[in-house]
């Protein structure tokens, strides 16, 4: 394993340091560990807060700021946040007008946040929780686990963020990532693995030429293991899942976000950009707003990840909102 | 036979903090093999902290003590094991009472509590490939041995034998629960990790019961 | 080698078709290769250009934009970009206050650019080029190819594009190359290789623990190969050199660059930065910026360069101003 | 002997053009051990678009095909070498005016006029390891030949073999400039990709006049 690291277990330490010493507008808090906008509390607004494993990097604290995420709890590499961590996050970011948790659907991540809720609550908070699950890899059932959640997770933040910036009340917010997480999918594949630097060994190996299909953000696994193909044949394998689980309509306005797992690089991600949208205008969808970037990883992970949001006025509106994070950052 | 108040509930989870430790690059395989591979990781943060803070002043009950360990592990472990096995306690705790000592009963009592904790928080079946596929066993064993007047170290013995007899009968299941879930079939053929970390932790307690 | 491509030779082509489709504010041309911002020619301000081979996105085509460079010609991976290209893209950006040619210290680079400027200047521009060669790894001599340019290049990039968005003239915009160039220093170092598309094999090959120090950003080899080390004493390895290559007086402000090759997580990229930031505190400097990111990148190859800037209040006041390209995004 | 008129001259850079073709992964690899790997790649880019590009019209002379060859190369290579090559050929078109026909002062006089535009360019001296340390032996053998009043053939021949040995004389050779020049010492005992690029396209030139 070779990682710019002194010691595994410190990594998110030290890394949130580097955090502190790069954004002076960011508070960065170690013990526990969350990361809040400088000027929180923000009275009278509602603050949106998420959390999750390290290793995803910029998701989830290089998207705290104005028009983005209130606080972000950063759990261990590839392990959900603690509900102590959540609480101190909450009680920085608390402005009076209540909290919205959002979540990526992951057992330990839904666990301990519904734990820190209840704690929450119990102090006299109005505390909402909304979990995203939009990978499309996995089949949706009352019986396992769910669908998990990725890169869709950033649009949610983004659109709720900019919402709660402007005002808006918590149920909005919260009927707003209802209708995020209703009407956006993904799907990723790998091509490399990943090594987490505690285990000091790749999460899974592949042959020369062989690729991941439906591979979550923790290297678990995908939907099947099968050859390298062009990228316009790799493209195709992602978006028809993601086309088939929600009913498009041609003529629908679409938000393509093509993500970066991390070692991906950035000639490889736009020529599977042009590709996806290319294919997704013959397929009678309007492409109306693009994101382009290494922005949910899974650290070195080789690979890439596209989503699709069905876009609304209202939700065009809330995604150009300005936002000024480390790594989302746009308008005024 | 160990000491059956605070003092001696104490010293009982410290030496599962080492049985963890000893035991954490296997968990961490097994849970590379079906899930992210952090379980052995995850547990030992918890139970480092556990030795870290857990302490039991003259005329702690049992219950005081568990309390300190949930709340250690629900503030340290993360992922999907720590508000489980922190539930688990708490629930385990409650179930006790306010009794400066435990009986047979008491702890047959505090492992069924502790498995409604469980599924109170994972909502896991039986069969689903989990910790509950270690725990209920073992629950169901106590439960036999309490009423037929076993001792602690005999409940405890009994509980962790039908604990790892769950945990390996994990191997050809399916998982439907947490992230071996998301292997489907590919899941099928290896021991679920939360179940194996549940069989060590009775076969520890049941050691320190005996000893 | 795995690739999200079609055909090696049309990685180029096809990467500019997804950066049209994802960035409607720029003007993105294939024959021959160029990007302007789409407003261009701006009436009265100098053009700022640059370019150099692909592969080191968002290098320099994603820093084409308001405040920053007004055209970028990108080269085939990691193959400078022909007079040709220079000389369209000229054309394109020229408004008629005269063009700043921006050139990393490659003789590829250096070359053909120089052709394109004698070409340019045939038809009356009026023309300077600027040669960035911030690299500390490579000794300079009148008798070499001298000091490559590396991270650096985005800094001059950054400061001069937002002296020209704001008026200033050429000999203004000439002079502040020069003054960021002189002030400039970086060196990098790689744990992994990175593949050319059309190479289909590794540029080196580093054993289980090996690392180069004082890599260039196509792989070239540095300065010498030695054993992965902790996170600080890596980041002492390249800060060492580049603080001994400048007078660096105690009570310096300075910017601190933490630069990703392209594979290195992000977790990984903020510990080495916060490593930095410390170790500069240390030597009595005053770490006043920071930019941490994946900038100046070698495909996927892990590792990091760390650059550092010498600032005036005038560079403060110019890396400050408002930006907007699609890799680097501030203000108004 | 081929013609040595513009069609002649085109008809010999094609067949260059092959022989890059065929030699492509080789100066990758020479490229790949001291360089960027590109090299080869470079060359090819520019000499599959010298065939698809380069047509000599009736009646065209030899300096108005090289100054084809020279923009083509000039606006496809790319690297290092785009500019030295087509630089060379501009200035070898020059130092051959208008004439109809090539002969052998005339081909002498062509080299000798590339190499003062590579060294124009590139401004590196003998020994620094680059297409000089080809060229320049070539140039000098080629002027030799001419004087002594050798063929067109023979001066190429002649030219052909200098520049073989002279870039077979680069491998123990420390870069001085370049992108080999960055490896230092590490450069010597290997074979430099530009000076065995310059003597592939004179033996293939020197094969073309043979036949
Ligand atoms: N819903 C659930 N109910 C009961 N146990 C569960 C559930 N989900 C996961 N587990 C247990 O948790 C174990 C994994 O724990 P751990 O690796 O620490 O967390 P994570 O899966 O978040 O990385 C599994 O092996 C399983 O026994
Ligand atoms: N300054 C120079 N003068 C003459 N030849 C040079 C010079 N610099 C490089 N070369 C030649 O160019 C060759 C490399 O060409 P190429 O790989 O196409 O370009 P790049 O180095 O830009 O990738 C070297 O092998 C060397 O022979
Ligand atoms: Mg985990
Ligand atoms: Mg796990
Ligand atoms: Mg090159
Ligand atoms: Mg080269």
């Amino acid at each position: 394993m070779k990682k710019i690291i002194n010691d595994p277990a410190a990594v998110v330490t030290e890394a949130l340091h580097g955090m502190a010493a790069a954004h002076p507008d960011l508070r960065v808090h170690t013990d526990p560990a969350f990361v809040v906008r400088a000027d929180a509390p923000v009275r009278g607004r509602v603050a949106v807060i998420s959390g999750g494993g390290s290793g995803h990097e910029p998701l989830h604290c290089g998207f705290v700021g104005p028009g983005m995420l209130t606080a972000a709890c950063p759990g261990p590499v590839f392990t959900s946040p603690t509900p102590d961590q959540i609480q101190a996050a909450v009680a920085a970011a608390d402005g009076g007008a209540g909290v919205l948790l959002l979540v990526k659907n992951y057992t330990g991540d839904v666990l301990n946040f519904e734990t820190a809720a209840e704690l929450i609550e119990a102090d006299g908070v109005d505390v909402r929780t909304v979990i995203v699950d939009d990978d499309v890899a996995v089949r949706d059932s009352l019986f396992t686990a769910g669908r998990r959640g990725v890169a869709g997770t950033l649009l949610v933040e983004k659109i709720v963020g900019a919402a709660a910036e402007a005002g808006a009340d918590l149920d909005t917010c919260e009927r707003l990532a209802r209708t995020v997480v209703t009407n956006v999918r993904s799907m990723g594949l790998a091509l490399a693995p990943c090594t987490v630097p505690h285990a000091g060994e790749p999460s899974f190996v592949l042959g020369e030429d062989e690729i991941e299909i439906g591979i979550g953000i923790h290297g678990e696994p995908g939907r099947e293991r099968t050859r390298l193909a062009p990228a316009r044949d790799l493209v195709r394998m992602l978006l028809q899942p993601v086309l088939d689980d929600l009913e498009w309509q041609p003529g629908d306005r679409v938000l393509l976000f093509s993500n970066s797992m991390g070692g991906t690089p950035l000639v490889e991600l736009y020529l599977a950009h042009g590709s996806a949208t290319a294919l997704l205008i013959e397929r009678g969808l309007l492409v109306e707003r693009s994101l382009v970037g290494p922005y949910v990883t899974s650290l070195e992970m080789q690979g890439i990840s596209l989503t699709l949001l069905r876009l609304t006025d209202e939700l065009i509106e809330w995604w150009d909102a300005p936002v000024s994070t480390p790594a989302l950052r746009w308008g005024r | 036979m160990m000491n059956c108040d605070g003092a001696g509930t104490a010293a009982a989870w410290l030496r599962v903090a080492g049985v963890v430790r000893e035991h954490c690059d296997e968990l961490v395989r097994l849970d590379r093999a079906i899930g992210d591979g952090d379980h052995g990781e995850n547990l030992r943060r918890g139970f480092d902290a556990v030795v870290d803070r857990v302490t039991s002043a003259e005329g702690d009950t049992p219950r005081a003590v568990l309390r300190q360990v949930a709340a250690t592990l629900i503030s340290t472990v993360g992922g999907a094991a720590g508000p489980l096995y922190g539930t688990a306690l708490l629930r385990a705790g409650n179930a006790i009472g306010d009794r400066p000592d435990l009986d047979a009963t008491a702890v047959a009592a505090a492992l069924e509590a502790a498995l409604e904790g469980v599924v109170a928080r994972g909502r896991a079946e039986p069969g689903d490939k989990t910790m509950v596929d270690a725990l209920r066993p073992a629950v169901l064993a106590a439960a036999a041995a309490a009423e037929r007047g076993a001792t602690i170290a005999e409940v405890l013995a009994e509980a962790s034998a039908a604990a790892d007899a769950g945990a390996q009968a994990t191997v050809p299941l399916v998982a439907r629960k947490g992230r071996a879930s998301y292997l489907g079939e590919r899941s099928a053929g290896h021991l679920d990790p939360g179940a194996r970390s549940t069989a060590l932790i009775l076969a520890s307690l049941a050691g320190s019961a005996a000893s």
